[in-house]
């Protein structure tokens, strides 16, 4: 069979979209559990946070979970306003709107994490 | 060459197939139907391309219209049709005395045969009847009893035919013994309007005599309805009909996912007051299971009527008696002018139909324009919508 | 055999109508009498200018499609008794345009269907045991698809996009890809492979539920991404 | 005169709602729908996740209010409801994902009822663990 084709973006991200979901029960799971069992008591104290974060694993982990979880966000978002059939222009307009506040969200939680961490 | 207007009533495989034709011809057409297109008897029937072989002894004049038909189709409408055979199977030492006069009438209209041992037969398909003594395989096929019609109706109108559906005849437009068009409600928009023609072809089917009567002529067309039984399941590929006398419940057609067992036959004067009586279903069931025992308990997907136009005097008993033949009536013999009637015949012949009628038409509007749609292939039934 | 009154609440309207408002009718029914039969009644002995869609009366055209107490279905296949209401209300398939009462325009189900060029015949998976007769090439039957759009008023999708392929086109090109008859899978393939196409499916799987021909649109759907799926992963690997 | 004029059609209408209007339709349905509002609760939640998060840049004392505010029984319930929600939404995703490559279609529904088990389960073992830790 001829496989020459390139495919499409859509088909790409819909697959990038359950992968991420997939990572994402992963990530958030020990995101949730660690942040509320495993830490004894849960972190609760802003003395808790900042030792909490003072672990690089811990902090490369929570950037890794932003990233993944604003790109599914970014990803669902869009799904729902495509679905609402765009034109062209609003297709695009869509498109960099995501993407600008999907990297606005993400260069906050960065900026915010070396803030607390001092 | 003028340019002549012709309407016919009635969006059946019959006005389909003239307004296929006469578009060829280069006449405008326009078609009004009460409904739907193929809402009437058109759609209703079990969906056989007829060989012929069923009418070969009583009505042979049926018979080789079905085959030469049958040949036509086939080369026409390309990729239409289930065309896996059908058998003729003799079950009982009776419908194996059938047989020599059988042979003898196919043999007679043309109709190719190839006559199969009860091993041969039981090998092509499994689930007949054990008892089967013999079979008969002959060219039947299964048609889609609409996306046929559906075929002429779009080459016609992408050669410039007007189709419209849900436009009811209200009366005929008369200039004294002259039918000059006709008066239609659109029942789209509830309004009414007339459209002018230079001959309006009746085409109605079982409502043919209602609408000849709005000219004051009469046809004999006898409406006897039949009832067919379609369950799930395919049981055959090939097309089972029982080697006797047409007689109830003695033709398995396959069809898609489903199986059609048909039909029984009566008369009725309305064709519009179809019943569906459950000792027909009951008896369907019962003679299919003759053929095939499976049948016996087949999934019911649905029972159904349809009204066959016979043509006939009244005073038929059961319709069986009336030949499947089909009839072009020129009123201008009863002297009423521009119209004329098109009426009995099947689905399979509907082309022939046309033709003769077509052939009709144009004499009377005095032009030459020979017949071209034993050629001209069918487009595919979705360009009847787009 | 047992009868009954049932009223039906029928969706009527005419071009030019500045609404449309509902009708009802009632009408005698027995344990055999189909939602079509009872129009068919309604339309002969009620109200002559009823417009409905019907052909075949078995399940295998697919004009009679509409809405019965909200759920599509083939009219001529809906048992009346059997939906278990005194009062049935009828109303005509949704995201097509309206024509008149239950009749919706089925030019445009058939501009972008007509595209997967699906062949009519196909090969009967029923009955392999058995031989092929002298002169026929192989087992032939009709697609399942009645084309009755069906799918498309129940998809969710397609009722906010207009422009969503959609599950029959989508099912057509699955079984063009499986059975190709001397198509190109591969051009269909790369049409659906796109925006408005397969990956467009939130799998409500509402095609699936209400087709009464077993097509499995929703299944076929899946069938394409995964196949393309598996392409993509290939080519990620390198294996063309 | 004939007339040749055609049907005068509406436009075949948008309608944004439909994904809403799951009153008679069948289980997947209702999955899409709720998986899709879910979907956009969360969204909701990240945002305001991000926005609470900031209060950790204001210094201990704001962020210490807060705690103590969060730790009010009236909180409770919102902290279930987001439990759910992402059960839901992240249990039925493993569902789309799976049917969308083509695995266990024609099961799909088994696999909803049964993953909306384990949610259930999860969601026991989750509010319990919120009312005791």
């Amino acid at each position: 069979m001829n496989t020459k084709r390139t495919g499409s973006w859509a088909g790409t991200l819909w697959i990038l979209q359950a992968l991420s979901g997939l990572l994402l029960i992963l990530l958030l799971g020990t995101h949730m559990i660690v942040n509320h069992f495993v830490v004894e008591g849960g972190l609760r104290t802003y003395e808790d946070v900042v030792s909490y974060l003072s672990n690089p694993i811990v902090v490369v982990w929570e950037i890794l979970f932003l990233i993944v979880v604003t790109f599914h966000a970014a990803l669902g978002v869009r799904s729902i306003l495509f679905d609402l059939g765009p034109k062209k222009t609003a297709r695009t307009v869509i498109n960099w709107g995501i993407t600008v506040l999907g990297l606005l969200a993400v260069g906050y939680g960065v900026w915010l994490t070396f803030q607390i961490i001092g | 060459m003028a340019n002549y207007h012709v309407v016919i009533i009635g969006g059946g495989g019959t006005g389909a197939a003239l307004a296929h034709d006469l578009a060829l011809r280069g006449i405008r057409v326009t078609v009004v139907e009460r409904g739907e297109v193929t809402s009437g008897t058109t759609g209703r029937h079990h969906g056989l391309l007829h060989s012929g072989a069923r009418y070969a002894v009583k009505d042979q004049e049926s018979a080789k219209e079905c085959i030469q038909e049958n040949m036509i189709l086939r080369k026409i409408a390309p990729g239409s049709f289930e065309l896996n055979d059908g058998l003729f199977v003799a079950i009982t030492e009776e419908d194996l005395a059938y047989y020599d006069e059988f042979m003898e009438g196919c043999a007679v209209c043309g109709i190719p045969t190839r006559t199969l041992t009860r091993e041969e037969a039981l090998r092509l398909e499994p689930n007949l009847n054990p008892e089967v003594k013999l079979a008969v395989q002959v060219p039947d096929g299964t048609m889609d009893a609409m996306r046929l019609p559906l075929r002429f109706f779009a080459t016609a109108k992408h050669n410039g035919a007007v189709i419209k559906p849900f436009t009811e005849v209200i009366s005929l437009n008369m200039e004294g013994k002259t039918v000059t068009g006709v008066h239609v409600r659109d029942h789209t928009t509830g309004k009414e309007y007339d459209i002018g023609a230079d001959i309006v072809v009746n085409a109605a089917g079982p409502w043919a005599e209602k609408i000849a009567r709005m000219a004051g002529v009469d046809v004999p067309v006898q409406p006897s309805p039949g009832v067919l039984v379609a369950v799930w399941g395919r049981y055959n590929n090939m097309v089972i009909n029982r080697l006797h006398r047409s007689g109830d419940g003695d033709i398995i057609v396959p069809q898609r996912e489903l199986s059609i067992i048909g039909t029984s036959s009566w008369v009725v004067d309305d064709p519009d007051q179809l019943e569906v009586p459950e000792e027909h279903i009951r008896l369907m069931y019962e003679k299919g299971a003759e053929m095939i025992p499976a049948i016996k308990h087949a999934k019911m997907r649905a029972a159904w009527s349809a009204a066959r136009p016979l043509i006939g005097s009244r005073g038929a008993t059961t319709g069986r008696e009336l030949s499947r033949t089909f009839k072009c009536f020129d009123h201008a013999d009863e002297g009423v002018e521009g119209f004329v009637t098109i009426t009995g015949g099947k689905a399979t012949t509907a082309r022939a139909m046309a033709e003769t009628t077509a052939d009709v038409v144009v004499r009377k509007l005095g032009i030459d324009a020979p017949c071209r749609t034993r050629e001209v292939v069918l487009l595919p039934h979705t360009a009847y919508y787009t | 055999m047992a009868e009954k009154i049932i009223q039906f609440k029928v969706f009527r309207y005419k071009q030019g109508d500045p609404e449309p408002h509902y009708d009802t009718f009632m009408v005698t029914v027995n344990e055999r009498t189909t939602v079509l039969d009872a129009l068919e009644t309604i339309r002969r002995d009620q109200d002559g200018t009823l417009t409905f869609r019907h052909s075949c009366h078995h399940a295998s055209c697919g004009t009679c499609g509409m809405r019965v107490n909200g759920r599509e279905v083939l009219a001529c296949v809906t048992n009346v008794m059997e939906l278990g209401t005194s009062e049935v209300t009828v109303e005509p398939l949704q995201n097509a345009p309206l024509i008149s009462d239950l009749v919706v325009d089925m030019s445009g189900f058939y501009e972008t269907y007509s595209q997967a060029h699906m062949p009519l015949i196909r090969e009967s998976e029923y009955l392999t045991e058995s031989e092929v007769a002298e002169g026929v090439p192989f087992h032939m039957r009709l697609e399942s698809c009645l084309e009755c759009g069906l799918c498309l008023s129940a998809c969710p999708v397609v009722g906010t996009d207009p422009d969503y392929i959609g599950p029959a086109t989508l099912a057509a090109v699955w079984r063009v890809v499986q059975e190709p008859r001397g198509e190109d899978p591969e051009a269909l393939l790369a049409w659906i492979d796109s925006e408005q196409g397969c990956w467009r499916c939130h799998a409500a799987m509402e095609c699936t539920e209400v087709c009464p021909s077993n097509v499995d649109p929703g299944g076929a759907i899946m069938a394409l991404r995964g196949e393309l799926t598996r392409r993509k992963i290939g080519r990620l690997f390198g294996k063309a | 005169m004939v007339e040749t004029t055609q049907l005068n059609v509406r436009r075949r209408q948008r309608r944004p709602g439909a994904w809403l209007h799951v009153r008679r339709r069948h289980v997947g349905s209702w999955a899409f729908a709720l998986n899709r509002l879910a979907g956009l609760g969360l969204v909701l939640y990240l945002i305001l996740h991000l926005f609470v998060l900031s209060l950790l840049a204001k210094g201990p004392a704001t962020w210490n209010d807060f705690v103590a505010l969060a730790k009010s029984p009236l909180i409770l319930p919102l902290d279930i409801i987001l439990l759910a929600g992402i059960l839901y939404h992240g249990l039925n995703g493993i569902r789309v994902a799976l049917i969308g490559v083509g695995i266990g279609v024609r099961q799909h529904k088994a696999l909803f009822w049964t993953l909306m088990l384990i949610a259930a389960v999860l969601l026991l073992l989750g509010t319990w663990g919120f009312i005791t830790v």
